[in-house]
């Protein structure tokens, strides 16, 4: 019999202990971000979608056409291709495309990249209507970057 | 423990029974048997107190044709042409990992059983361990592996309708 | 049919929880024969998210896939990157340096916070309290914060390579890392007085969803269930890993078998890895996060290989079979739920439904990683 | 606040013509309402005014509800639309109302119809006898106590036809559950309204209102004379009207990590609207009668400037701790629940109306 009483008063407690802390945190200021309001700002090392790095003097892409980043992909998401022009080292990139919908931004391309060419971005606001949206182009985002 | 259980599984003749590193390989004793000694096997495991971590399967297609060929010729000598023989049928190995939390460091079992890969066929260990129903189905999933005694070995991971076994090496998607 | 169902002689139905239900956290999708309240059978019914990860090993490169690893169990990617980097690291004889066996024993505890609070709001959540779940998301959010300053993402992770680290940490990892210990443990004993002190709660859970330590063991299960079954096991004491026996910690173990001490073992274990991680902080060498040793090209010598890892979950083992290519001949997973959710049909015999979802939820099921 | 500017430029000519007409119309209705006599004509009108009343009340309930556990969780709560996401109730209210009501194949149609109605109906019906006011009251029956407790009982035939017409197995089992839930809790909170009766000597309740005029010491949560359990009287009729509204923690009902949503699983558009509106008509109608029997109605807490705005007050902190309570707790089981009932709140109870009895016998009003 005590042992009910007992146990009726440490439950009631324990639901009142509840209640206080609940509203506590009520008067708490709020602790979220009013997303569309506000943004976030990405740390340095945020993993985005990777993006071609421009050489510091021409503007143009550092990428060499090696290719070790075609096959580090796990997911097969980048194609890209290049030619042989004379006067450069290396060949010139012409096209670098990133198939983002099977990309899984696990950054093994910037990884075995030596030239210094592909780095994450910072971008994660992304939507789009169409599956089509999401292969990149990177060499011409870098090209509308550049304007 | 080791050498008890050692004696214990040697009672039963398996086919192979060694100690390894367990700092190179991860496990302390590997033990090949043969399917007729599984079951029992599983019971001396289980009246020793270990803990069923998984079963699974490894499709050697290909290894037996290897070995049948020489082993690589060193260079600038005349490669030895082999009398066509018998092709060495194909096989399958299935693994079973057992631990024992009772006692530190932990003791790791694997055994391992070579079949047929024509006739993959086993004895289930789930009436000994339940534990291993779901990793026999699972293992009959993707391996095709027929664990005779088993109550169930519709498919678990794979569509309920599925008809083929990913996990062989000659699966393409 | 059990002898409950036989004596009463009534009708019994089947009720399909899944796979789409608020209390399955995923694909996961049970059948279950009811009597009433009564479940006289519930028959786990797996595979809405295979992804034969297993096959995609055997394709991909050894390195390539390593982010694999971080989809199986979404919530603590980084101890399946730590599984999967032994057992490379054990195969290739390859030693770690000092610096980053710390640095991955203080991501993989943080990892290990961040998904038992993520579990107990979760499991609050399929209780029908709703606010504890947010609180533990805002304490979460701090340990995705710190994670993500240093890899770059926030659920799945990679950042283990064989030999090391991805890259190092700077200051504010550090402070900010004692930072979260001080607000973790501030936030405790609210956690203890709004939840595990209730009497909704206790009454919920105490003696409730019984799991004896021989059934543990039949089944293979392993982690905060066995540990709820007063067995004294956790792969980070009984087969010492990484840098885990430099640490002063316990292993929290209940003997009551219920609920009720698989919900304390994981909150206590949250207390403990904030333990770890403090001395990971204060002991930290410096040096290089990156063996120098390591091949570019990773070839395992032939042979197969094991390494387990304590995740957070329990026991997560890793097989691979190595040819000596350059890809995995076979890679074995043996993940923890998988072998906690196959005892679920035995120990939910009986049980009315609304214990039978507290039980399911005690197991913390991570869907993906069952069916992987 | 964070307004979007589309829909400050659209709220601001609104605001001024809104703050002089708001008072003015709570003001012209309060006088409208008052001067009306008695008769049928009165009745009719109330009951319109009631239905509104119910109709805002569900509305702006939700939207306290979710501003209520917003901020108990850190978080905001509505905010887009319009100030405050004041307008939010309203733009749910069309939508819900656009939707199509969907009948899902196997169910008896009938029910599935009725059923949303048998809870909405008794709850605004149990308006008529509430005394907002001193004058305030569509009717001032003298057995209006007995009548909002038959009232009350009809609401639970509609979950169970609701859950039963459903054919659904998850609605099905959460109506067997209420049905259970609202049999055990009916028991305790009769037993306590019995003692009240007791007390008061009248089942009319704007005399029970009237009798506890004054200061606060008069109402009947201090009237330690009557009983000196007289607290935790109100605080079981409190947990009682909880459970008899399947509000958490005891939303066994519609337990959403067990069944989904319960009896209204299968409802869509205004089919669930309706459930709703039902729900928080009834807590109010709990809530009400706590502040009536317990808490001194409309009357002022010292004994000046007693209205229906201390009615509102009372009533509207209530029907808040209702809602603190919820996003509190985690979900009782049906075990637990009925062992609550039988093993603690009729004991209880009983022992209190035993003990009322005598004191009554000792020092009679």
């Amino acid at each position: 019999m005590s042992g009910y009483f007992k146990e009726l008063f440490s439950g009631t407690k324990s639901l009142a202990v509840g209640l206080g802390i609940t509203f506590r945190y009520m008067v708490k200021p709020v602790v979220t971000l009013q997303y569309p309001h506000e943004s976030l700002q990405m740390t340095p090392r945020f993993r985005g979608h990777i993006e071609l790095i421009p050489n510091e003097e021409t503007g143009e892409p550092n990428c060499v056409v090696c290719g070790m980043c075609q096959k580090a992909c796990p997911s097969n998401c980048i194609s890209l291709a290049g030619e042989k022009v004379d006067g450069v080292k290396g060949k010139v990139l012409t096209k670098y495309i990133l198939n983002f919908t099977t990309c899984s931004l696990c950054g093994m391309c910037v990884e075995s990249c030596k030239f210094n060419a592909i780095t994450f971005s910072k971008e994660y606001n992304l939507a789009g209507p169409s599956r089509e949206a999401y292969v990149f182009d990177l060499k011409k985002r870098l090209e509308d970057k550049k304007q | 423990m080791i050498t008890r259980l050692k004696e214990k599984l040697s009672a039963l003749n398996p086919i192979s029974i060694t100690e390894t590193d367990h700092a190179a390989k991860g496990y302390h004793l590997d033990v090949a048997a043969s399917p007729a000694q599984v079951v029992a096997m599983a019971e001396i495991l289980d009246q020793e107190g270990f803990a069923i971590e998984a079963v699974t399967g490894v499709d050697w297609l290909g290894e037996a044709a290897a070995v049948a060929k020489k082993p690589e010729v060193a260079e600038g000598e005349e490669p030895v042409v082999e009398t066509p023989g018998e092709p060495p049928e194909e096989q399958m190995e299935v693994v079973y990992d057992f631990s024992h939390s009772g006692i530190r460091p932990l003791l790791r079992i694997v055994i391992r059983c070579r079949i047929n890969r024509g006739t993959p066929e086993l004895p289930t260990i789930s009436g000994v361990y339940p534990g291993a129903n779901w990793h026999e189905r699972e293992t009959h999933d993707f391996f095709g592996i027929i664990f005779t005694g088993h109550p169930d070995l519709s498919p678990l991971l794979l569509p309920e309708d599925a008809d083929f076994h990913p996990l062989l090496k000659d699966f393409k998607a | 049919m059990s002898d409950l169902a036989r004596s009463q002689n009534q009708e019994t139905f089947v009720l399909n929880l899944g796979p789409q239900h608020p209390a399955t956290h995923g694909v996961l999708r049970v059948k279950l024969t009811m009597d009433g309240e009564y479940i006289l059978r519930a028959e786990p019914v797996l595979g809405y998210i295979h992804r034969m990860h297993e096959k995609m090993g055997e394709n991909r490169t050894w390195a390539q896939f390593m982010p694999n690893t971080g989809r199986l169990d979404y919530l603590g990617a980084l101890s399946y990157n730590h599984g999967y980097a032994l057992v490379v690291e054990r195969a290739m004889g390859i030693t770690v340096p000092e610096r980053a066996e710390y640095l991955r024993v203080i991501t993989v505890e943080l990892n290990r916070i961040a998904s038992h609070l993520l579990w107990f709001g979760a499991f609050v959540l399929d209780l029908g309290g709703f606010t504890p779940l947010l609180y533990a998301f805002d304490d979460r959010e701090k340990i995705l914060d710190l994670l993500e300053s240093v890899t770059g993402s926030r659920l799945t992770f990679c950042y283990f390579r064989f030999g090391g680290l991805y890259n190092d940490v700077d200051d504010d990892f550090i402070t900010g890392s004692r930072a979260f210990i001080k607000r973790l443990r501030s936030r405790m004993p609210d956690y203890h007085n709004l939840v595990t002190n209730n009497i909704i709660m206790i009454k919920r859970l105490k003696d409730v969803g019984l799991i004896s330590a021989e059934m543990c063991r039949k089944y293979g299960a392993t982690g905060p269930v066995l540990r709820g079954s007063g067995v004294d096991f956790d792969i980070r004491k009984n087969e010492p890993y990484s840098v885990y026996s430099e640490f002063d910690f316990d292993i929290p173990v209940y003997h009551e078998c219920d609920s009720m001490a698989r919900y304390m073992v994981r909150m206590d274990e949250i207390e403990q890895s904030l333990r770890i991680i403090e001395q990971a902080l204060d002991k930290l060498p410096e040096g290089p996060v990156m063996a120098e040793k390591v091949p570019k090209i990773i070839k395992a010598p032939k042979g197969d290989y094991y390494a387990a890892v304590e995740a957070a979950r329990g026991t997560f083992g890793i097989r691979v079979v190595s040819d000596g290519t350059n890809t995995p001949y076979r890679l074995k997973l043996r993940s923890p739920t998988y072998s906690n959710l196959s005892l679920y049909e035995e120990a939910s015999q009986g049980m009315l439904l609304a214990d039978a979802l507290a039980l399911m939820g005690s197991l913390d099921l991570v869907i993906p990683e069952i069916d992987r | 606040m964070i307004l979007h500017p589309e829909t400050k430029k659209a709220l601001a000519p609104f605001v001024l013509p809104g703050l002089i007409a708001g008072p003015v119309l709570i003001v012209g209705l309060y006088l409208f309402l008052t001067s009306i006599p008695g008769g049928l004509a009165r009745v009719i009108i109330f009951c319109g005014a009631l239905i509104i009343f119910a109709a805002l009340n569900a509305a702006y309930l939700v939207w306290l509800e979710r501003k209520v556990c917003a901020h108990i969780q850190c978080r905001i709560g509505p905010k887009e639309v319009g100030p405050f996401g004041l307008i939010q109730p309203l733009v749910d209210g069309i939508k819900l109302m656009s939707k199509q009501l969907l009948l899902p194949k196997g169910i008896d149609p009938f029910l599935f119809k009725v059923a949303p109605l048998l809870v909405l109906v008794p709850a605004v019906m149990s308006f008529v006898t509430i005394p907002f006011g001193e004058h305030l009251a569509a009717r001032n029956i003298n057995i209006g106590l007995l009548m909002i407790f038959a009232f009350a009982s009809v609401n639970v035939l509609g979950l169970l036809l609701g859950g039963w017409g459903s054919a659904n197995k998850y609605a099905v089992i959460s109506a067997a559950r209420a049905v259970s839930q609202n049999v055990a809790y009916e028991i305790p909170m009769l037993i306590i309204v019995i003692t009240m009766i007791m007390v008061t000597g009248t089942m009319n309740l704007n005399e029970i209102v009237m009798q506890q005029s004054g200061w606060f010491g008069n109402w009947y949560i201090f009237r330690f004379t009557a009983s000196p359990l007289m607290p935790v009287a109100f605080l079981i009729f409190f947990v009682c009207s909880l459970a008899e509204t399947n509000r958490a923690p005891f939303d066994l009902g519609e337990a959403e990590s067990e069944l989904i949503a319960g009896f209204h699983t299968e409802y869509s558009g205004m089919g669930f609207g309706v459930f709703f509106m039902g729900e928080y008509a009834n807590i109010v109608i709990g809530c009400s009668l706590a502040t009536i029997l317990f808490l001194g109605g409309w009357q002022s807490p010292v004994g000046i400037a007693s209205g229906w705005w201390w009615f509102l007050l009372k009533l509207y902190t209530l029907i808040f701790c209702v809602m603190w309570v919820r996003w509190t707790y985690p979900r009782t089981t049906l075990w637990g629940l009925l062992n609550l009932s039988w093993k603690i709140l009729i004991p209880i109870t009983l022992f209190n109306l035993l003990l009322t009895g005598a004191m009554l016998k000792i020092w009679p009003h």
